[in-house]
């Protein structure tokens, strides 16, 4: 078959399907099922920090952390398209976000509890998800792939000013040091596992692999994210929940203690703190929504009535 | 000067109160372009708060944090329209409309002031704020022309924001001492009168025939909601005091 | 007529009129009237105190504060059940309150805004009240005079919180003292006029007082109240904001600085400042609790249904 | 002693945390008998809060208002169930439902407890829960076979506080070490679900199938929602440090 063909070339290659190309059917629907999980993921992680943004402690950082939660209605808002150049259209993808059929990531049931919790989630979530999305850049659909390269550049952004208000809170009063090493002990494991569960326990990983849309393994991607966080952590004066972590210089590869990936399973499942209250928010404010979206359609139809009738 | 300071105390509260209302909206709007829209005008908003903070404090050798988070509720300037709840969507829109359409006129003329700091704020501000009205516009029409329910929702949004827009067209002495510095409230009130009929009617609404409220004439009294929007506000900052972040 | 024979009668001996006695159509609209105004500022009285439950300083404030404002909603329900003997049922009276055919008293319309109001409003609102009620007791109409009867035992009660709230304050630090002086200072005006117009300005007074509905003129009322507040504003060693109050030794009365009866009759038109808001609250309680009532009359109607049948 | 201070707060600060949230309804409810009847309910919580935070201050040397007004936010021990927020009547009712059975269930056991105090509190708190239970399962019959909206919303507000029910009877080292003391909220579980399943039965619901939610353990970590509580509870009292009320 020619669409065949053509495509394992481009694989080959290392080079883009783009979505008018033929593409195997299973190759579609792992795209739209992780493209529109990494949209619903940005759609319902703005809850966590959205909880900050009336009580944000200073006017600059209520203006940093509007624009983040902003930006991450965009990302979402790009990933959608990028799902929808698949076939599959935005109404569709938020049924599946609603009904639960779809998921998103585990890490945002978890609750926003202080104002350094702002802070870790730049720090740690942010920055779990650049080391995952860097090498997205590349997937080998184009969409995808282009929508990467923008989301990473304001995600790095958003990673340094978690950063910042961790390296003051680190530097404040005794409480604020107090503040952001909790919240760092509670969202470093939760960060961890971000990367999915461990490569034995991943089968899927390997033909997203083959197929040039993952390029690192779980395990890969995590030990690179522990290196790099374990160094950061230094600066800030303040420890990570784990004394594991070290390099091994014989595997070239940086060590973690264990996860307890049973919490991560229940998680998933829909037990975590917040699963129940971020889909109760997120369906409020859809169904709440609901008159509005309606009353725009209809008033679009009369205007291209008009327009037609001029 | 004091006045100076007291002016722009006035416009930076109404912009800070009201972006600390819409920031509730993001994450909870009807669809994500609104998540969107509404967080740019909240950000716009409190963009302009904290250069009027800034400039007020200036006067008293106060930050804009000290003013947004250690003053107490007497001593805010906000208006009563600002403080008004969300409500639905519809309310909001309400909101959003009447007050972008008279901080359109006024910062249209501030950019004149012989204060030229107000004036160069005013003037970065104004392409925001004509975004700002532009939007509140587009959403009546959609509303008010759209669907029944949606139609009636505008109207009772209307209403419930109308006993508030008196008073921020009500010129008073420190107004007087500020003559070429200040604008006039109430001169913006012809201007305001005249587009919102325009669009109301566009829409297929009409003007509320709504009792205006006695308010606080941005004086110390404000409306019962403004203590709890600085509970909240203030909270985190308030229990660590002297903390910076 | 003999109706009108026997109530005369019941009227000249300062007796009772009961429900199912005959009465002047204009008697009876009058009671009506009064009766569910009375009853409306206990239900719409309820909101600017309400709005402190959550935030008041003490556990022990807290509670009294509570059983405060739920004592207001059982004032309401038994003005409504007098009202109701007279032949107009809750819903209508309801309805005419949330239609704005009804009134209620102009007081409840200036806004609650420090916790010293929670105390300005026992004494002053509360002290009133009671001012004005006292003699309401003896009112021709049983039904009314008995619901006077117990409301009044539980106002003055109320008043004396509210003093203790107020003592309490103006023996605590400076800003608490402010607090106190600010609340009474903006209420002292609008509890005065709580009595109505100066007498001259009050025709249906007259027909009241002949009827044994109202037994002293509102001018009177007054006068006895601030006599009353002008000692007791002593002990809490503040000060009304009235420097022209007198004893007057020649006219045997008090007399007070000249009201601004201008403010008095915006606020009664709906222009005062929590008018609108007032109004808004009721009505969204009644509309958001529409379908509750009607759950509760569908589940009454099935268990009535279930009762014949068995 | 530590631990029975400890428990002592747990009772209290559920108390304390529910009677605040049924606090907003007066001059909010659906008629003017649930006015009175929830604030009854608040009252009736908040007395046994002031009971239980006075006898746990006592090991400390505080006073119920220090422990109400001046503990941040993982210093309380309230449960994510009385934090949720009110929603509509209905989630209000299935809250309540839900507390006011496990309360039963828990404060009839504690009456025999070992310690006077909490024995004594228990049984004077007794009667008051009894009818706090009596009240929830009327509405829940009311409003499950009322309407179809009146059972649709039913349904809604039990689904929704469902997750928050296993944390009530979950044990812990603080319950073992004070055997004898404190009730075991495991031995709960039983006479909970079976009056449960009957109320719901009756009228016409079915016991929720939702995933229970990954709570605090009456530990440190609380519901997103506590700091809203506590910022507008607290407000007043932190603004005026020392001073009595």
């Amino acid at each position: 078959q020619a669409g065949q063909a053509y495509f394992d070339r481009i694989i080959a290659e290392d080079s883009r399907i783009e979505p008018s190309d033929w593409m195997p059917e299973a190759y579609r629907k792992t795209l739209v099922r992780q493209i529109s999980q990494h949209a619903h993921s940005e759609i319902i992680g703005m809850q966590p920090e959205a909880n900050f943004i009336t009580r944000a402690p200073s006017l600059k950082r209520k203006a940093i952390l509007m624009a983040k939660v902003q930006d991450e209605a965009g990302h979402g808002l790009y990933l959608y398209s990028a799902a929808e150049t698949l076939g599959t259209p935005r109404e569709e993808l938020f049924d599946q976000l609603l009904t639960g059929r779809a998921k998103y990531s585990s890490i945002f049931n978890y609750p926003a509890l202080t104002w350094a919790d702002m802070g870790a989630i730049g720090w740690l979530v942010d920055g779990a998800a650049i080391v995952n999305q860097v090498p997205l850049c590349r997937a080998s659909y184009g969409p995808y792939g282009r929508a990467m390269v923008r989301i990473c550049k304001e995600e790095s952004f958003h990673q340094r000013q978690g950063f910042e208000i961790l390296l003051e809170l680190a530097n404040g009063t005794p409480a604020q040091k107090q503040m952001a090493q909790d919240a760092i002990n509670r969202f470093y494991a939760p960060a961890l596992m971000m990367f999915g569960p461990n490569d034995d326990a991943s089968p899927n990983s390997q033909q997203s692999m083959r197929w040039n849309i993952k390029r690192f393994s779980n395990d890969e991607l995590r030990q690179r994210f522990v290196g790099m966080i374990q160094e950061q952590v230094k600066v800030l004066g303040l420890t990570l929940p784990d004394d594991k972590i070290r390099f091994n210089e014989e595997t070239g590869q940086w060590e973690h203690g264990e996860l307890d990936w049973n919490e991560f399973y229940e998680v998933l499942k829909g037990r975590g703190p917040c699963n129940a209250q971020r889909m109760e928010r997120r369906r409020e404010a859809h169904e709440n929504g609901a008159w509005v979206r309606e009353a725009a359609s209809a008033y679009a139809a009369k205007q291209a009535q008009k327009a037609q009738v001029a | 000067s004091q006045d100076v300071a007291e002016y722009a105390l006035r416009l930076g509260d109404d912009a800070l109160i009201l972006a600390q209302r819409l920031g509730w909206w993001i994450s909870r709007a009807p669809e994500i372009e609104e998540d969107i829209a509404l967080g740019n005008i909240a950000l716009d908003l409190l963009g302009h708060a904290r250069s009027f903070l800034t400039y007020a404090g200036s006067a008293w050798g106060k930050t804009e944090d000290d003013l947004a988070y250690w003053r107490s509720e007497p001593e805010f300037r906000s208006s009563f329209l600002v403080e008004q709840p969300n409500g639905d969507f519809a309310k909001t829109i309400a909101r959003q409309l009447v007050f972008s359409l008279y901080q359109y006129e006024l910062y249209s003329r501030l950019v004149n002031s012989a204060d030229e700091t107000l004036a160069a704020i005013a003037a970065k501000a104004l392409k925001e704020v004509d975004y700002h009205r532009d939007h509140a516009i587009q959403w009546t029409l959609r509303l008010g022309d759209g669907t029944e329910e949606s139609h009636r929702r505008m109207k009772s949004g209307l209403d419930s924001v109308w006993p508030y827009v008196d008073e921020l067209f009500a010129d008073d002495e420190l107004i007087d001492r500020l003559a070429g510095v200040a604008v006039r409230p109430s001169e913006l009130r012809a201007p305001f009168d005249a587009l919102l009929a325009q669009v109301l009617d566009e829409a297929t609404l009409q003007v509320p025939e709504v009792q205006p409220a006695m308010t606080g004439n941005r004086g110390s009294q404000h409306s019962e909601h403004l203590g709890y929007i600085l509970a909240e506000m203030q909270v985190i900052a308030r229990e660590h005091p002297g903390a910076t972040w």
